[in-house]
């Protein structure tokens, strides 16, 4: 029985206002939207549905197709995921939290412009609302304005998108852009990258991410690390990789930016002492690289990433979240042995961190294989070493980091478990039996890669046609 | 300093959307026509699921939307999707609002008001909320509908609440009426699934074009918007009033 | 037994050791015994099924003779090593977790020895390299598995790029075809050449990615600097003999400007290798601690190896071969008898040891064995391939790196035999008087691992042998080889004979020390000068200052590390740069921002068009 | 001329945004942006001698020249947005006012 994919956002949302009615069971209500989504998600049409029954180019309607199918599933299964981690902090935002969920489906489903403006409305609200949490209003404060410019910028230049197109529609949009000169289409694309950059972490968008992230908590900080940015970049990868496909000029703008992010995250992480904030620049690095993917065209290598990306925050920023609501800091400095009398969360992270890296038998070595194998068949040389410079430095900061969690110890003497902080229980038992099991995902994505990259692109859908035809690119090595 | 280059900079962007709009479109100028194909001149012909010729205002039955108001055919039908959408987020802003002003702690007491300002506001709080409600339920007819109306209810609250002092809504009736009309909005739609195969698709004949009783499901649409609105915007409103006062 | 299940049972091993440590570590270090004994005698049994190939899950593995020789080694260090764990576990914060990683980084270097294609490369050097950091990590110092991580990752990343960029001219990931196929492309070549051999350099700690070597060898827990060093330093070996080999270097590089046959790029390379030798050397001179200044000595001595692989000729390259084996049997057991003094003492400074050679006489023997051979005297088996080094490098004529060489092995004389004369010599500390000999487990591998220094030194032949199997199987003509002599163009070497006269000299030199052995035990302190006692024992103690004059000739010398820790702070400071630019809790200032990337996005798409 | 002045209210709301410190006028600015950006998007719907966009007595038929519905009803979508981003900033204002007894971001420091 495969079901309409309206119901991935129908049945959140009118949970979300049924939840404001029954304030009393509005936890289990959050529990049951979440969960049903999570199942639901696998049973939906694919193909195009238009909404209200108008013939599509028309009407709104939603696309599930390989791109969206990955997204949905990634958004639904985090969510689920975040909420078993921190069940307690998650119950009070229960409607926020529901139409939040229903709000990052439709960005991801959409087919049309100015629903997806909408959309990403609903999702920047209940951002906003959730940064709360971090008790530093000026933060969501910032947030919050330079969400709103944003989403002017993004308006203005889907206005002027229609105004030359008459059509929101981005099918047709693509199609009828085509037909426009690239000096025309600059201003609008620029506006609705800078629209979209502020949610997808971006610089110079992305200046609310320190004082948001870097005040989240194990909830919020997995729902705006791994949640909210994969959802905004699945939405950078529908615009910029298939509606608004850049041309060589604003495609060099955006790609520069991009790269830019990937770099000044990397640095910034490396400079960073305290956990949270270390994992949020690394966020920002990454969103940097799965821009640049989509905006070069490289559907597939970037999914990789953004999947990498999410799985590896969730476990890592509930880990740092529980940490520091545990010792009231997240210096990883002071955090010692933190890892050691709690080992299996302490696996999970390490898990995470190695396959953000790239480490061979993980999910993130496909990834970065699939990046370097994309450009280096183009014949680009510069960015994959951009890319592995940025993975040098990476590497030595999660490293730094897990050294110092895992092994206390003064300088010159042997590793002591002694001088490790800390209690037996920092993690709550559902949140390492969620992290464990996404580790667990992990590392048998890595094992079974082919598995994996069909979960990802059943059809090799994403990989366009002249792309190399390497669903995971390992097996190259023994067929020639 | 820091103005003056905020205000230079400002210009020069300024410079630059001139350019750039006047690039693709005329800055002084406006268009003559609506693009040909597109998706309002589809939305005014009525016409988007095929040609049914000539919408003439008070005998063309059936029509696709039955609407007489474009506006309100685009808003409650066409693009109906966008408007729960936009519901959700004035709901998400009261959620919002009460979630942080809740936790907050006690403001300044109100000053007392005047009688004459209290019995005029009762007189004028029906007037004003049957004002809205009528806006709403004829929103496919006339400029308005559930936005404007449901504004027109909460500013019939708002009176109340800076004519008197002791006014107190009640915000958690307030709560539960948008909860119900939201759920109500996506019952419908879900209503539209399954007997039509689209969510939110007009399942209700649409009646001549003019008469109160046309469009469909749209009149149903905007009396729960104006609902929704109205009770979302007064409990923002509430929100804030009570979180002055608390004592 | 195929070489799938010698992978998967030692991986298998290794998960049930972690089981098994978890309810006694001891037990749990006696499986890395077994696993890594079972490893080495089943690689030596594959000898019959070298040129087969086997592929498991998507890793293809291709069986060479190389890789074979290489494993050999790598399993002799793991498998004489591990019998050292059981008695360190005490000391370890993880003792489950050491010995998975032993045993797993164990299976990782065999993956790189036998792959066939660079995904299965890659995927088991990068294994090794995590393992190994995390072990690591577990002794002395933190600062030491960063090191060691950073660096190799910098040899890891310019790997991968070699190795993508590879795939992506010629379309292929297997070793051979992809390198094969690089003819075509001289100007990529070399890109390709520099970044792919850049992970080996910097595992075996070529300059300039040196660095790691003196803290992660001198830091690790005693139990794994042997292994880092006698074996995992030799698969960055492997890879370099890669890149001249598989990557048919001289082919491709063949019609570029050369240096006496040498074309410039493999030149440079082995210059690299040469300035590693003298300056391992003397760093070495310089330390204060034993296991520091082996691991200079594994720099220097990395700088042989990689020169001869580099020459890929007859006589050169099987020295390079053949110092694979030696230095790795000879610095393992040097380790090794660190670690079993340090495992009495506590210690491994030298400052704080003396006469060690009266509490555990056999670690001695075990230890002067092992710089022999490292040193390169004769009759041990370092002599025989510096031999075959120099002789190498003599016929082509090579005088820079050839005096470079020289002066390593005049250099080696003067630094390994300061633990000698600190630990083992001297005065006994009274600390140490009660102090005995390590156990039977214990000095089994140590007396293994001097009796194959032995016999490299006695018979080379027999792993000359192997070393001219694979020069036929490389197409590099073997180096000639008669009954028990080797036979270069400027003359031969018949090992056995040199020891005989050695072996002669050295008699009659114990008996002399037998006859006069009339000496008389005082304490150290018991002594005086200018009519006051001396109260600074260090002052008194041989490895103090020992070679303080001549140190001050190059104590001003740049330090590489320094370059290192600007380039972090570099990077630091991009990053304090882009915080303070991009993330305040002022909107204003992103706002502004976003106008001026607006503003010049535009600006460079109009220039653009 | 319409198109032009809604552009000066965006250029005069980032310019808000830009030069002052205090979060109730940079809310102001946003609204003065928004209010702009929405007077774009009916300005660009505008058809020149287009009726209303309401079928009625005066103009029964469909086939008479009308303005565009969708910018109108797009406007309509965003106003809605703006309040509610405009609330839900008033509050975030109340709580740094609370949490700072200020308005003026300047004044807060190193908030983090």
């Amino acid at each position: 029985m495969m079901f309409n994919p309206v119901l991935l956002i129908a049945i959140p949302l009118g949970l979300a206002f049924i939840a404001v009615i029954f304030k009393k069971i509005q936890k289990w209500i959050l529990a049951l939207g979440i969960i049903v989504n999570a199942v639901l998600v696998f049973f939906v049409e694919k193909g195009e549905t238009a909404i209200g029954g108008f013939k599509i180019p028309f009407g709104i309607s939603l696309v599930l197709d390989d791109f969206s199918a990955a997204g949905v599933i990634l958004i639904n299964i985090l969510a689920l995921a975040a909420i078993v981690i921190a069940f307690k902090k998650a119950e009070k935002f229960a409607p926020v939290i529901l139409a939040g969920l229903a709000g990052m489906n439709g960005m991801i489903l959409t087919g049309d412009l100015f629903n997806l403006f909408v959309f990403m409305e609903i999702t920047a609200i209940s951002a906003y609302i959730l940064s709360s949490e971090g008790r530093k209003p000026a933060q969501s404060f910032n947030y919050l304005v330079i969400g709103s410019v944003g989403s002017v910028f993004y308006l203005l230049g889907l206005i002027l998108l229609y105004n030359q197109t008459g059509t929101l529609n981005m099918v047709l949009m693509t199609e009828k852009t085509g037909f426009l000169e690239q000096t025309v289409l600059l201003l609008p694309v620029l506006l609705i990258f800078v629209g979209i950059a502020v949610e997808a972490k971006l610089l110079p968008m992305a200046g609310w991410v320190r004082g948001v992230l870097g005040n989240s908590n194990s909830y919020t900080g997995v729902m705006f690390a791994s949640v909210y940015s994969s959802a905004a970049l699945f939405v950078f990868g529908r615009i910029f990789s298939q509606v608004l496909v850049p041309g060589t000029t604003v495609g060099i703008v955006i790609i520069t930016i991009a790269l830019v992010t990937f770099a000044a995250g990397q640095a910034s992480a490396f400079r960073s002492k305290s956990l949270r904030q270390v994992l949020l620049y690394s966020s920002i690095a990454q969103s940097g690289l799965a821009a640049a993917l989509f905006a070069t065209g490289f559907v597939f290598p970037a999914v990789l990433v953004v999947v990498n990306n999410a799985i590896g925050k969730l476990i890592m920023f509930s880990a740092a979240g529980s940490l520091e609501e545990k010792y009231g800091t997240d210096d990883y400095i002071g955090l010692g042995g933190a890892f050691n009398k709690n080992t299996l969360t302490g696996i999970a992270f390490t898990i995470a961190a190695l396959s953000l890296t790239g480490l061979p038998l993980l999910f993130g070595f496909y990834a970065k294989l699939n990046v370097l194998a994309a450009y280096l068949n183009q014949g680009t040389f510069f960015v994959p070493a951009v890319v592995l410079l940025g993975t040098i430095v990476e590497g030595a900061y999660f490293i730094k980091i897990l050294i110092k969690l895992w092994a206390p110890g003064k300088e010159g003497e042997w590793a002591d478990a002694d001088q490790s902080v800390g209690d037996k229980r920092i993690f709550s038992y559902t949140g390492t039996i969620a992290v464990i099991l996404a580790a667990v995902l992990v590392v048998l994505s890595g094992l079974l890669p082919d598995t994996a990259g069909k979960l990802i692109a059943p059809e090799g859908g994403l990989l366009g046609d002249d792309g190399p035809a390497i669903s995971l690119l390992i097996q190259k090595g023994g067929d020639q | 300093m820091k103005r003056v280059f905020a205000g230079l900079l400002a210009v020069a962007f300024g410079v630059v959307l001139l350019l750039g709009i006047s690039a693709s479109t005329g800055l002084f100028s406006y268009n003559e026509e609506l693009l040909d194909d597109s998706a309002a001149s589809h939305y005014i012909a009525k016409d988007v699921n095929g040609d049914t010729g000539e919408i003439i205002f008070g005998e063309t039955m059936d029509a696709e939307t039955g609407s007489a108001n474009m506006v309100t055919s685009v808003i409650a039908n066409y693009r109906s999707f966008d408007t729960l959408g936009e519901v959700t987020v004035l709901f998400l802003a009261a959620l919002g609002v009460s979630l942080l002003a809740g936790s907050m702690d006690k403001g300044r007491k109100r000053r007392k008001s005047g009688f004459i300002l209290k019995v005029s506001s009762g007189i004028l709080f029906p007037l004003m909320l049957v004002t809205g409600i009528y806006i709403f339920t004829h929103g496919h007819l006339t400029p308005g509908g559930g936005f404007p109306g449901g504004s027109m209810i909460a500013s019939s609250f708002l009176l109340l609440y800076l004519a008197d002092e002791n006014f107190r809504a009640n915000v958690r009736g307030f709560k539960i009426a948008e909860g119900i009309a939201g759920t109500l909005y996506v019952v419908l739609g879900i209503i539209g699934l399954l007997a039509g195969g689209y969510f939110l698709i007009n399942f209700l004949p649409t009646g001549v074009v003019g008469n109160l009783f046309s469009g469909g499901i749209i009149p149903i649409v905007y009396v729960i918007i104006g609902l929704k609105v109205g009770s979302e915007i007064t409990g923002i409103i509430t929100d804030m009033f009570n979180e002055e006062v608390k004592a | 037994m195929n070489l799938n299940l010698i992978i998967i049972i030692t991986t298998a091993v290794a998960l049930v050791a972690y089981l098994v440590s978890k309810v006694n570590d001891k037990a749990g270090a006696a499986m890395t015994v077994v696993g890594s004994l079972f490893a080495l005698i089943a690689v030596f049994l594959l000898r019959d099924s070298i040129g087969t190939e086997i592929t498991l899950l998507y890793f293809n593995f291709n069986l060479t003779v190389t890789g074979w020789y290489f494993a050999l080694v790598m399993l002799m260090a793991y498998s004489m090593t591990a019998f050292f764990n059981p008695f360190w576990m005490k000391k370890l914060i993880y003792p489950a977790g050491y010995n998975f990683l032993y045993l797993l980084s164990m299976a990782g270097t065999l993956g790189v020895f036998f792959a066939k294609d660079f995904i299965t490369l890659f995927v088991f050097w990068e294994t090794v390299v995590w393992s190994s950091a995390f072990i690591i990590q577990m002794g002395k110092s933190r600062q030491a598995a960063y090191v060691y991580y950073v660096i190799s990752a910098i040899g890891s990343m310019a790997t991968l790029f070699a190795i993508m960029f590879a795939y992506g001219t010629t379309g292929t990931f297997v070793i051979n075809d992809a390198f094969g196929g690089l003819a075509a492309y001289p100007g990529r070549a070399i890109v390709i050449f520099v970044t792919f051999i850049a992970a080996g350099m910097a595992k075996i700690g070529i300059f300039p990615f040196h660095v790691w070597l003196p803290f992660a060898h001198g830091s690790a827990p005693h139990t794994f600097s042997p292994v880092l060093s006698g074996g995992l330093v030799k698969m960055g070996a492997f890879v370099a003999l890669l890149s001249v080999t598989a990557f048919p270097a001289y082919k491709i590089f063949g019609g570029m400007a050369s240096f006496r046959g040498i074309p410039l790029p493999i030149y440079f390379m082995m210059a690299l290798g040469a300035i590693s030798i003298v300056v391992g050397t003397l760093m070495a001179i310089k330390q204060e601690d034993a296991k520091k200044l082996l691991a200079y000595s594994s720099v220097a001595n990395g700088g042989y190896i990689l020169i001869g692989l580099l020459m890929l000729d007859q006589v050169g390259f099987a020295g390079g071969l053949m110092h694979i084996v030696n230095h790795a049997v000879a610095s393992a057991a040097a380790f090794l008898s660190i670690a079993a003094v340090a495992y009495r003492t506590g210690t491994t400074k030298m400052s704080e040891m003396g006469g060690m050679i009266h509490r555990m006489p056999i670690t001695y023997v075990v230890y002067l064995i092992a710089i022999i051979s490292m040193a390169g005297i004769p009759p041990m088996g370092g002599f025989v391939s510096k031999w075959l080094i120099f002789q190498g490098l003599a016929d082509k004529g090579l005088l820079f790196i050839a005096a470079t060489a020289f002066f390593g092995s005049i250099g080696s004389f003067l630094y390994v035999f300061r633990p000698l004369s600190a630990v083992f010599l001297g005065q006994t500390f009274t600390r140490d008087l009660n102090k005995k000999e390590v156990g039977v487990f214990m000095l089994f591998p140590m007396v293994v691992l001097t009796l194959l220094s032995l016999l490299t030194g006695i018979f080379p032949n027999i792993f000359l042998r192997v070393v001219t199997e694979i020069q036929t199987s490389l197409g590099v003509l073997p180096v000639t080889l008669a009954e028990n002599t080797i036979v270069t163009n400027n003359g031969f070497l018949d090992a056995f004979k040199v020891f005989i006269v050695f072996g002669f000299g050295f008699a009659i030199a114990f008996v002399l020390f037998i006859a006069r052995r009339k000496s008389r035990r005082v304490e150290l302190m018991d002594t005086y000068t200018s009519a006051e006692f001396i109260h600074t024992r260090e002052l008194l103690h041989y490895s103090h200052s020992f070679y303080a004059p001549f140190e001050r000739l190059y104590e001003k010398a740049p330090d590489t590390m320094k370059l290192y820790h600007k380039a972090a702070v570099k990077i630091s400071e991009i990053g304090n740069f882009a915080e303070a630019i991009f993330f305040g809790i002022k909107p204003a200032r992103t706002v502004l921002l976003v106008m001026g990337t607006v503003l010049i996005g535009i600006i460079a798409g109009g220039v653009l068009s | 001329m319409i198109k032009f002045a809604s552009l000066l209210l965006i250029v005069i709301g980032l310019y808000g945004i830009l030069s002052t410190r205090n979060v109730i006028k940079i809310l102001v600015g946003i609204n003065v942006m928004e209010i702009g950006i929405n007077i774009f998007i009916i300005a660009i719907g505008f058809v020149n001698g287009g009726a209303a966009p309401i079928l009625s007595v005066d103009n029964p038929g469909s086939l008479l020249k009308f303005v565009d519905p969708v910018a109108q009803a797009l406007v309509l979508t965003s106003i809605v947005i703006g309040l509610g981003v405009t609330a839900l900033g008033l509050v975030f204002a109340r709580k740094i006012h609370k949490k700072h007894g200020t308005y003026d971001l300047s004044e807060i420091g190193g908030e983090s």
